[in-house]
């Protein structure tokens, strides 16, 4: 019995000294998460305005503003969005309506995927300037940047998508299939609404990484800062923007820090939609029985 | 019509599928004129990386990815479990939220975001502590940032999964909270953990921007922590821009070469995956 | 219908070239003339390939890239920079060499503080790095560096925020720098100031000339553009980034 | 195409009226609907079913009952095809619905289906109002006129006892309906198609004790109109609503079918001793 | 600490010995073991139990049997308070067992739900392997000898007549018992640490007849050695096995009991209308 009481008292400290350490870890986390937020927003804030938004660069950025660069970031993730989105979603519904797991196309697919997924951006960036820019010849553009940016996406949008769709209970296909609904009723009119919210989940998800990418457009949508006039022209994005000015302008950190925040803040309104989207699929899941 | 829909899917699942072909195909291609001119031993035996001079070492990139990546696991792994476990078990629902939302905060921020940051505060203050600043550690310290949400929200959505009878059941049985997540809880959850800090690992391998800009990018085997290191990716963004025939080709290979290494790593979490099923 | 020039390549000219641009495009209207940078041997391979229409290179074409056609548009040399604040004064060639091959590993020795140099050194295909290179008769393998740079601007950068770096970039996007307020200074080589007058005058040892180059002999709106920069009109321009015009000299 | 809304049975179909409940072949017209022929089902490798040979007579409730994992849900699947979604799942053997074979390679699957409801365990009504879960499949069979569709929706919730329930709400999400009105609504959806079988896995047991006394009663009162199959681990409830019944017993981890027959004759007088240990022994 | 192995029933505890099955409150001790005094609790704003005020007896059964969602999951959960687990949920009013107010501050909650063993609807084996299910709650609780665990586990894998069925896999994983094996799994888990009370949750509706008919007997084997708690949807079940019945009802959306005396009184002479209803209705 005495043996049994110390046992216990060890077991004790032992759930004292877990949860300690637990609280200390988030604790670091967070305050590495203030220290790197109020350096930003010490850094940018007072250099933010709506001239800062709408111009266009001067200096090689030290003055003048960011306009151009914002265009240009829209228009690469236009066209990684367009390219990316039914490619994506269409081989998300075959991977979760029409190929098993264990067919030889779906496994196929799904782990060329799964390498696609892990491949580092870097490497999307060497194969976009040697495909879309060098061998297509588009040359350093915002289309073989957008391009290259879609490759980089289809992963993120085919796995939210397809675990959107695999959350809509089998139920619903077993009952539409018993009454004689053909499948592609059964994908349209029923599953892919149940599974509308994990898709703009995903599809929110794919706009935040596609913003934030800088590697892989280094050498494919190049760094001219200038309004793009068509496609085919060369256009900065955001991050590249800050990559150049924090590491070749001197006396650059003072814009860097303002575009950082205007890049977080549009990260932070994506994040904010995407998490509402997620909450809202998840409490439709819970719907009682 | 459902014969039309499952065709045109066909076609998109093709395109997607063929996709790591041409990566892997066009790489191989920009690599082929270095594997024909040097022969591989040369990437890991030449005295150094000098493109200029014909020398073609990759091993002190390699060292420098290894151990940049290697180390910064080593920091975010723990912080990360713990961080799922303080969301999932020990804040109250309120300050889980809170504290939720801001490491999916922390993974959204842009690689050039932390790379900034540590280029301008964290770099400065190393460079206080042992000069020149720009070193392995700061990379490890970015790369710490970068990898911990990762790590976190998967190991969260692993613990997520775990089901509550399991939880109820050992609270049921007089379980203590430790005793319930080593037991059941991290036992339970481990597949989802170790995977996602195999996709962590695989981010850090391939991380280019924030590393390049802190890491000083000298090539050589580092010693100590506050040595400066060039990792494969850096490498490649750092040459690329101007490097020319047999040049060029090399950049190729460090980037063939992180393909592979991406590649046989997801092929570990997959063995590791099916072994468990099995 | 509006016609449009990719120019890639040095560092060095890009800032230059993309003033330029904009005053050669605010006289002919419907033109667009976009500035990359990436090095001299970026624009030499460019060039060549067809990627972009000019390449900017900062330095001689070397005898096996005598199939490209070179437009010098300027002058330039390279020069050695530390922080402002340091009290080293001057560093003979014999230092410099000692303190980029790791033989001189503290200020002390040659006279400044007690602090670790932190060698700043350029990553290869620069040309700025090639002239450093074969002026000290040095082999880019014995250069023992604590950071690699690309871009001039990112050495200039790299010494401003550390006091005891040392480095080289082009002079004129120094001397542009310290008119705006960097914290850096150049240093003289062998005796001679590393300053505009001396590049001009022909004394400073590391000069080069600043070039274009393209495939061809230029046509249409590629030879306007080349003539434009070499002429009197954008001398202004020229020395406002401190290089020497070519024409003057 | 579908009865009248005011008059729900039509006496030329069948004899049955509304009435109380009551067991054995009274009411039901002994001709076998559905044949099915050494029938064996596998999974795989997995045999799950094997030899199956029985008769399912028109107009009446067919019980399945045994020990889980004896493959009812599996044999219940297969009279409507609906194994087919299933990869990897290979069956031989025939089964033939009015003399048809339903494998037949010509056949129409959806057509088939649309001719067999089928109300699963839990109750599954998609997340749409509830008229369009009604709607849907009706739109999806070309019924899209709106006179018809209201009409039947109105009949067949009736024919289930929930219009009375539900008829002021028909837009409120189906989700929000209580666990056994689903139930019911899952049935007036399959009735809606004004199909000839009705397919039932375990119905009630999702249920607590009152709305699965009120779905059992309609399952009663279906009795006639259509030839109903029906899964249940509730061997009262099978011994009140039955007719017919199959034993099926796990023997060599294969399902197969013990003993068939009347309903009274299973739970009164089992030939074989396997099903008298399992109706008097189970204590379900 | 834990009996003997050689000597499951210690005598001196009590006077129960196993026999054949039997209803009524023959073999239990009519002391009142947990007194609920005016207990109500709330989910957030809703609330789900109001003034329930009972007795139950040391050494009996006690079913609680009454509709879906009239709150006996939740009745049984707060007397181990395992719904401190769910967020918002408050309570009112007081348990008691052996007179001690199991929401007085300063218990150790560990402690009391150790005395409480508890079984749920759905088997809760956690995924280890069927030892290791057994051992990790006795090192939890500070048993660690090997040889005194091992005893443990023999006895109670043998106290629900699973030792012969598993005693050459205890190493196998636990989820690879059929759910009757994992379900007994779970009551024996919860017997190792010898509890006083045994709280139990529809412990047989996930399970086959067959299954359910073992787990029943093993209940009903039970009784005298634990206080035991049981609820269940089954009523033939609760008349079989349990010596005292409550049964609970809603009304304006909150659960209330309405009646709760010996079993055979609540199923042959219920006091109350409704339970008469419901016993009799109710064809579960
Ligand atoms: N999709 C499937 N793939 C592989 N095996 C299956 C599948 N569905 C069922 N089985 C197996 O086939 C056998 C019969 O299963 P089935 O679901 O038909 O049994 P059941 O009698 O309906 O059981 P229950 O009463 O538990 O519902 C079981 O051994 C089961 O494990
Ligand atoms: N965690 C919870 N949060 C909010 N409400 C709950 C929660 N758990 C149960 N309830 C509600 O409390 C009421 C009683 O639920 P409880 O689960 O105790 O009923 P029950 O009698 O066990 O029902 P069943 O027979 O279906 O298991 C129900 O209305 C239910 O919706
Ligand atoms: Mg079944
Ligand atoms: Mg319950």
């Amino acid at each position: 019995m005495p043996e049994a009481v110390s046992m216990k008292l060890a077991h004790v400290h032992r759930d004292r000294l877990a949860q300690l350490a637990v609280c200390l870890a988030a604790f670091v986390v967070c305050a590495a998460f203030a220290w790197i937020v109020g350096d930003l927003v010490r850094g940018g804030l007072g250099h933010l305005s709506w001239g800062f938004l709408v111009d266009s660069p001067r200096d090689a950025g030290r003055a003048g503003g960011i306009g151009p660069i914002l265009v240009s970031t829209l228009l690469i993730l236009l066209v990684a969005l367009m390219a990316a989105l039914p490619l994506g979603w269409a081989t998300a519904a075959l991977l979760a309506e029409y190929v098993s797991a264990n067919s030889g196309f779906g496994y196929a697919v799904r782990y060329s995927l799964q390498v696609l997924a892990g491949v580092p951006s870097i490497v999307f960036g060497l194969f976009g300037n040697a495909f879309f820019s060098i061998y297509l010849g588009m040359g350093f553009s915002i289309l073989s940047g957008g391009l290259t940016l879609a490759c980089m996406l289809l992963p993120i949008l085919v796995s939210t998508a397809e675990a959107g769709l695999r959350a809509v209970p089998d139920s619903y296909r077993l009952s539409a299939a018993a009454l004689g609904m053909s499948r592609a009723t059964t994908l349209f009119r029923l599953l892919l609404p149940a599974a509308a919210p994990a898709l703009a989940a995903g599809l929110l998800l794919g706009i935040g990484r596609a913003i934030a990418e800088t590697a892989a457009l280094l050498f494919t949508s190049g760094y001219v800062d200038r309004m793009p006039g068509s496609l085919l022209d060369s256009g900065r994005s955001l991050a590249i923007h800050i990559f150049d000015l924090s590491m070749n302008v001197s006396g650059g950190d003072t814009p860097a820090h303002a575009s950082v925040l205007v890049l977080i803040a549009v990260l932070l309104f994506i994040n904010m939609v995407a998490m509402r989207l997620t909450a809202r699929w998840q409490h439709g899941k819970m719907v009682p029985e | 019509m459902d014969k039309l829909i499952l065709r045109l899917l066909c076609g998109g699942a093709g395109i997607a599928a063929t996709l790591v072909l041409l990566i892997l195909l066009f790489l191989a291609v920009e690599s082929w004129p270095a594997l024909r001119h040097i022969p591989a031993g040369r990437f890991l035996t030449d005295p150094s990386w000098s493109p200029g001079e014909n020398m073609y070492n990759l091993a002190p990139m390699l060292s420098g990815t290894l151990y940049a990546a290697g180390g910064a696991l080593l920091v975010a792994a723990p912080l990360g479990i713990a961080s799922a476990l303080f969301v999932a078990y020990y804040a109250p629902p309120r300050v889980a939220g809170i504290y939720r939302r801001l490491i999916e905060l922390l993974a959204g921020i842009p690689s050039v975001v932390y790379g900034f940051w540590g280029l301008t505060t964290l770099v400065p203050l190393i460079n206080q502590l042992h000069p020149p600043g720009a070193s392995l550690l700061a990379g490890i310290l970015v790369l710490t940032l970068m990898i911990l949400p990762t790590i976190a929200l998967t190991a969260h959505a692993a613990l997520l999964a775990v089901p509550a009878e399991y939880l109820r059941g050992a609270a049921a049985l007089g379980m203590s909270r430790w005793g319930m997540i080593r037991g059941v809880a991290l036992p339970t959850a481990r597949p989802g953990i170790v995977a996602g800090i195999m996709l962590a690992a695989g981010r850090a391998i391939g991380e280019t921007m924030a590393v390049l800009m802190v890491t000083g990018n000298v090539v050589r085997h580092a010693d100590s922590l506050f040595d400066p290191v060039r990792t494969l990716a850096a490498n490649i963004a750092l040459e690329m821009a101007y490097a020319m025939n047999d040049h060029r080709a090399a950049l190729f290979v460090s980037g063939l070469t992180l393909m592979l290494m991406v590649m046989a790593l997801s092929g570990v979490a997959g063995w590791l995956a099916r072994n468990r099923h099995a | 219908a509006s016609q449009k020039l990719v120019l890639t390549g040095a560092s060095t000219i890009a800032p230059l070239a993309g003033e330029i641009a904009r005053r050669f495009e605010a006289f002919h209207a419907g033109t667009r003339i976009d500035v990359q940078t990436g090095g001299s041997a970026r624009g030499i391979n460019d060039a060549r390939k067809g990627i972009a229409d000019i390449g900017m290179v900062s330095r001689a074409l070397k005898p096996e890239e005598k199939d490209l056609r070179a437009h010098t548009i300027a002058l330039d040399g390279v020069g050695i920079i530390l922080h402002a604040s340091n009290p080293v004064a001057v560093l003979s060639t014999q230092q410099i060499a000692g303190i980029y091959t790791g033989k001189i590993l503290n200020w002390k020795i040659v006279g400044g503080r007690d602090a670790p140099v932190t060698v700043v050194n350029k990553a290869e295909g620069r040309s700025t790095l090639e002239l450093f290179l074969s002026y000290f008769k040095l082999k880019n393998s014995d250069i023992k560096p604590q950071v690699i740079i690309g871009d001039n601007a990112q050495g200039i950068k790299t010494v401003a925020g550390n006091p005891n770096a040392i480095s080289y970039v082009s002079i004129g996007a120094a001397e542009y720098e310290i008119t705006h307020g960097t914290p850096i200074k150049l240093l003289p080589l062998n005796g001679v100031a590393a300053s505009v007058i001396n590049i001009r005058n022909g004394t400073f040892p590391l000069s080069r000339p600043l070039n274009l180059v393209t495939r061809e002999v230029p046509q249409g709106l590629v030879r306007d553009f080349i003539e434009f920069t070499r002429s009197e009109q954008v001398h202004d321009l020229v020395e406002a980034q401190y290089f020497v015009p070519i024409s003057v000299r | 195409m579908h009865s009248e809304p005011e008059q729900p049975i039509s006496p030329a179909n069948n004899a049955y009226t509304l009435g109380p409940m009551q067991a054995g072949p009274v009411c039901c017209d002994p001709q076998p609907l559905i044949q099915v022929d050494n029938f064996s089902l596998h999974y795989g490798v997995k045999p799950a079913l094997a030899n199956i040979t029985l008769d399912i007579y028109r107009g009446c409730i067919t019980a399945l009952i045994g020990p889980s994992g004896c493959g009812k849900t599996s044999f219940l699947s297969s009279i409507n095809r609906l194994t087919d979604l299933i990869p990897g799942c290979r069956i031989t053997g025939r089964i033939r619905i009015e003399g048809n074979d339903i494998h037949d390679p010509s056949l129409n699957v959806q057509a088939l289906r649309r001719q067999i409801g089928m109300v699963f365990q839990k109750p599954t009504p998609f997340p749409l109002s509830i008229h369009r879960n009604i709607e849907l499949p009706l739109h999806e069979h070309g019924i899209t006129r709106r006179a018809h569709t209201g009409a039947i929706i109105r009949q067949v919730l009736q024919d289930v006892g929930l219009w009375d329930e539900v008829h002021d709400r028909l837009d409120a999400p189906a989700l929000s309906l209580s666990g056994g009105q689903q139930q019911r609504l899952c049935i007036a959806r399959a009735l809606a198609l004004n199909p000839q079988i009705l397919l039932m896995d375990e119905p009630c047991s999702a249920l607590d004790p009152i709305a699965s006394g009120v779905v059992e009663d309609l399952i009663s009162r279906l009795r006639g109109r259509y030839t109903i199959v029906i899964v249940t681990h509730n061997l009262a409830q099978a011994r009140r609503i039955a007719n017919y019944a199959a034993f099926f017993w796990v023997r060599g981890h294969v399902g197969r079918l013990v003993e068939f027959g009347h309903c009274r004759q299973i739970f009164e007088s089992p030939a074989h001793e396997l099903t008298a240990a399992y109706v008097n022994g189970a204590r379900g």
